[in-house]
């Protein structure tokens, strides 16, 4: 059964250094206060696990708390570059960043694979590219009825993921809603998990038989940090701040101003400093 | 009143991708300018073309454009919202998209595209984003159109890097492998559209936009450009597309500046 | 796009004599009227796929329809056997019947696999059982990571999907809700498809964002037969007819008051005679 | 008032089987006595317990017990209902069930199970349903709890065909094959309780029915019985269990008639 705890406790007590942590979201329900919570309290050496590395990866990475990184696009999308973690692959700052790289649909593969508790899936891929002469964990499987050769991928389990959502009752069970990306797989991959959430509810009034929930016994922590997914977004509740988007840019380019604003902006507050951002978002 | 002739490279370019959607295409689109081509052509001549984003919103109509892929306005307006598994599964992998557009950092005279690194992948010169859904797109969809801006330093004589493929080394790679798609059938840039040729897969000058010439093209080309026998001029914008299109991205601006 | 046709125009244009045909719906909105239009039709040798025959393939295998059976249970749920199901099986009346039979979970992953364009799908099971023993369709695949072996089958891409759903909007477009089953998983995989639906609509009114759809781009053809799923049932619409399906063991365990049976409620009706069949199951 | 004296041999076998079930455990329901006795513990000392039916429904609360596995009420009770593949990868395959519920037509001295065929898979003198989920629930699930009235029919030497896995030929069959799952560690009958024995993994009684003799069970198994040392007596059920077992079946019956 799902614990409820505050961010901090919930991150003290789950993701430990050299940890291999997903924090998931795709474009929607990105937990970036779990993330910050992670700078905040100084984790090291982790293997971050992502398709779409955004902005609270580039902190992360930016900050030094990844020694590794696993993901299919590492852009800011519609924007650009992610100015730290080009930093960190191509000059080291402030420290080396192995890469395991794959696409898209590979990583959505092998979340799925986790998901499933199989060591591995199969899929149509990387025909005619280059990214399998670079990643050894990029292999092929045979079909046994047609003799077709197949891209296989090993299953992700992550140690931890964690992940955002619109809500959860008082029994734990939580509802996502909208682009729900990989975050149930994420979630049902991992051996421990995080969800942050909007508020706790006395019913989820769930759209429908077939809502997106996860049962509180497939999730380790609960916290409630309201605005939790912002400058992301969470459907129903606050809109996506692009602004920022396109303001990190600028923010990200240089290493001194990086560093001033995650003083400013990610050391010296608390997962409470959300709520205000996402209400401007609303 | 719009003055049709005034149109700006991007606008052509945009046009000229809207007008290669047919009515009945299932659609995969990217961020920018694919996203500008696909929502013009659904408000202008090809209303029910279903559009996708790898996000997993499918038949979505924005009323303006996405800054991201998965922008809460493309699932409040789609049909329904999958997740991204099933997107890639079902609907990719599944062989039900009919045109796949893409973009790169780079691109070469057989339409393989880089966006993973410029210089050695494991000491990269510039480390680009990667390849994100490209690879399969690529290979999955009924058919694929690039669009890119014309530079040397992006249409190149060699890719450092193949992030997804295209025509590999021309002739019938893509049937060496096992393809059955078509892959790129059509690239639309800021200058001319071109088309591989039916032979080698050579990509081709078939249309030049108004005003260009054949030697400013081939400025921006890094290897030798190759030119249709019947090179003809790109029907330049209507003044309806132009507004269409005009007040899409006023939209989005707008809407954009709006927000926080 | 699909197209609205009448169930006898459908039926008509995409099953053939022979094809492999699966109409599913677990327990929930099994398509029993367009079971009887095949019956009326008179099609034979058909491959019938389903996970689970229920009494519209009792039916239909009892009519003489199918020379082959794909399925992993066949009994009539909480009541006992399938009388004209066994009857083929063990006496070879009306005609003798193949049997392909795997487990939900082989057949689940099989149809999953066919809506992902897979040639076969990989999963942990069939261990320290007799079914591999006597069924060439299961085989094993080596993970190229681990060396670990699992069960192995090949995709199920059937000629034709039948399905019923609650409703479709005037584009084509199909809801599902309530117990989904594999259905959206066997009209992906499939060629061609016939949706039966309670109803067309102007606005599908779908639940949440993450509703069950079926764009009418991935339909052969629509056919609005009221009542179609009867004696199984349609969430929202009417409830499952237990009672039929208790009373369907006396009918069918011998073969006359089958027949007769067959004749009366199958030969001389029409699919409209399930609209008052489901009205008073509601 | 209820007489805890007055019970049935099935309800006595449901009841044992209900309090099996802990608080904490996530369910995998079959149809009929597993079901009753899955609510029946839902309904008194184990109401966090959760119930998954392989239709797809998650914990569910129905008020009366389905006739099928996919009844309306189970979906409409549930937190939530997910699609067939859903559940057989993510749920049971995900290694998310703790106790898995079967039945069978057949059982062997190693809690194996037939639910198949009578005769030779190819000319069956009884072609029975099939293995449906049971397969892959003896394998996936935490442990197996197994409810079947004793007969000699049932209760056999030797199964013609083996449909799930029980402990096999005994001893460390399962681990041999790789699996880390227990297997059967419970056989509830309507005569007494087995157990597989910790060493040969052979089921023995460890518990007789009140007024349940070892011969009247040996009557009723087709193999030599092995009895534990230390054999109790079930304890009977208790008024409240029969209570509210009868009040399920009652409502049962009463919304299974009214309905067509």
């Amino acid at each position: 059964m799902a614990t409820l705890l505050s961010l901090a406790e919930a991150v003290a007590l789950h993701v430990h250094d050299g940890d291999v942590v997903a924090l998931e979201g795709f474009t929607h329900l990105i937990p970036f206060a779990a993330g910050h919570e992670l700078i905040r309290q100084r984790r090291k050496h982790l293997t971050l696990v992502r398709m779409t590395p955004d902005l609270i990866y580039d902190q992360l990475i930016g900050m030094g708390a990844a020694d590794r990184l696993v993901f299919s696009w590492g852009g800011n999308p519609g924007v650009g570059s992610l100015h730290r973690l080009r930093d960190a692959v191509e000059n080291g700052w402030p420290q080396p960043l192995a890469i395991e790289e794959h696409s898209h649909a590979a990583m959505a593969n092998a979340y799925e694979a986790g998901a499933a508790n199989l060591p591995f899936a199969a899929f149509r891929g990387y025909i005619g590219v280059d990214l399998p002469k670079v990643n050894p964990r990029i292999r092929t499987v045979e079909c046994p009825f047609t003799g077709e050769k197949l891209a296989a991928i090993p299953a992700l389990r992550p140690d931890v993921a964690i992940i955002h959502a619109q809500r959860a009752d008082r029994a734990g069970n939580v509802l996502l809603e909208g682009i729900v990306g990989v975050q149930k797989q994420a979630v049902l991959a991992a051996k421990r998990s995080i969800v942050t959430v909007e508020e706790v509810v006395d019913r989820l009034d769930a759209p429908g038989y077939n809502a997106t929930i996860l049962p509180s016994w497939t999730i380790s922590s609960i916290a409630v940090v309201p605005g939790g997914a912002y400058p992301s977004y969470a459907q129903g509740y606050y809109r996506r701040a692009n602004s920022f988007y396109k303001k990190w840019d600028a923010i990200a380019r240089e290493r001194e101003s990086f560093l001033a604003w995650m003083q400013q902006n990610v050391i010296e507050q608390g997962p409470e400093a959300f709520q205000s951002h996402a209400a401007a978002a609303r | 009143m719009i003055n049709p002739q005034a149109f700006t490279p991007n606008e052509i370019m945009t046009v000229a991708a809207a007008r290669a959607l047919r009515n009945s295409d299932v659609c995969f689109v990217g961020i920018g300018a694919p996203s500008a081509a696909c929502n013009l052509a659904r408000l202008t001549h090809a209303p029910g073309i279903t559009l996708i984003y790898e996000s997993g919103t499918i038949g979505t109509r924005p009323q303006v454009l996405p800054l991201s892929i998965g922008d809460g306005e493309l699932c409040e307006t789609a049909l329904t919202t999958v997740s991204v598994p099933e997107m890639f599964r079902y609907w990719l992998q599944g062989g039900r998209i009919t045109v796949g557009f893409l973009g790169g950092a780079q691109i070469d005279r057989y339409a393989n595209l880089n966006t993973t690194v410029v210089g050695p992948y494991d000491k990269p010169k510039v480390r680009l984003p990667g390849g994100g859904g490209a690879p399969e797109i690529a290979s999955s969809c009924g058919e694929v159109f690039i669009t890119m801006t014309m530079s040397s330093r992006t249409f190149v004589e060699r890719l450092p890097f193949i992030t997804s493929f295209g025509h590999g080394a021309g002739g019938a790679s893509r049937e060496a492998l096992g393809l059955s798609t078509k892959g790129p059938t059509r690239v639309m840039t800021d200058l001319c559209v071109l088309e591989p040729a039916a032979d080698t897969r050579e990509l081709t000058v078939v249309s030049l936009h108004p005003g260009i010439t054949r030697e400013a093209v081939q400025a921006q080309c890094g290897w030798p450009l190759r030119f249709a026998d019947e090179l003809i001029e790109t029907t330049p914008p209507t003044a309806e597309e132009l507004r269409v299109l005009r007040e899409l991205q006023d939209r989005t601006d707008r809407a954009h500046r709006e927000e926080a």
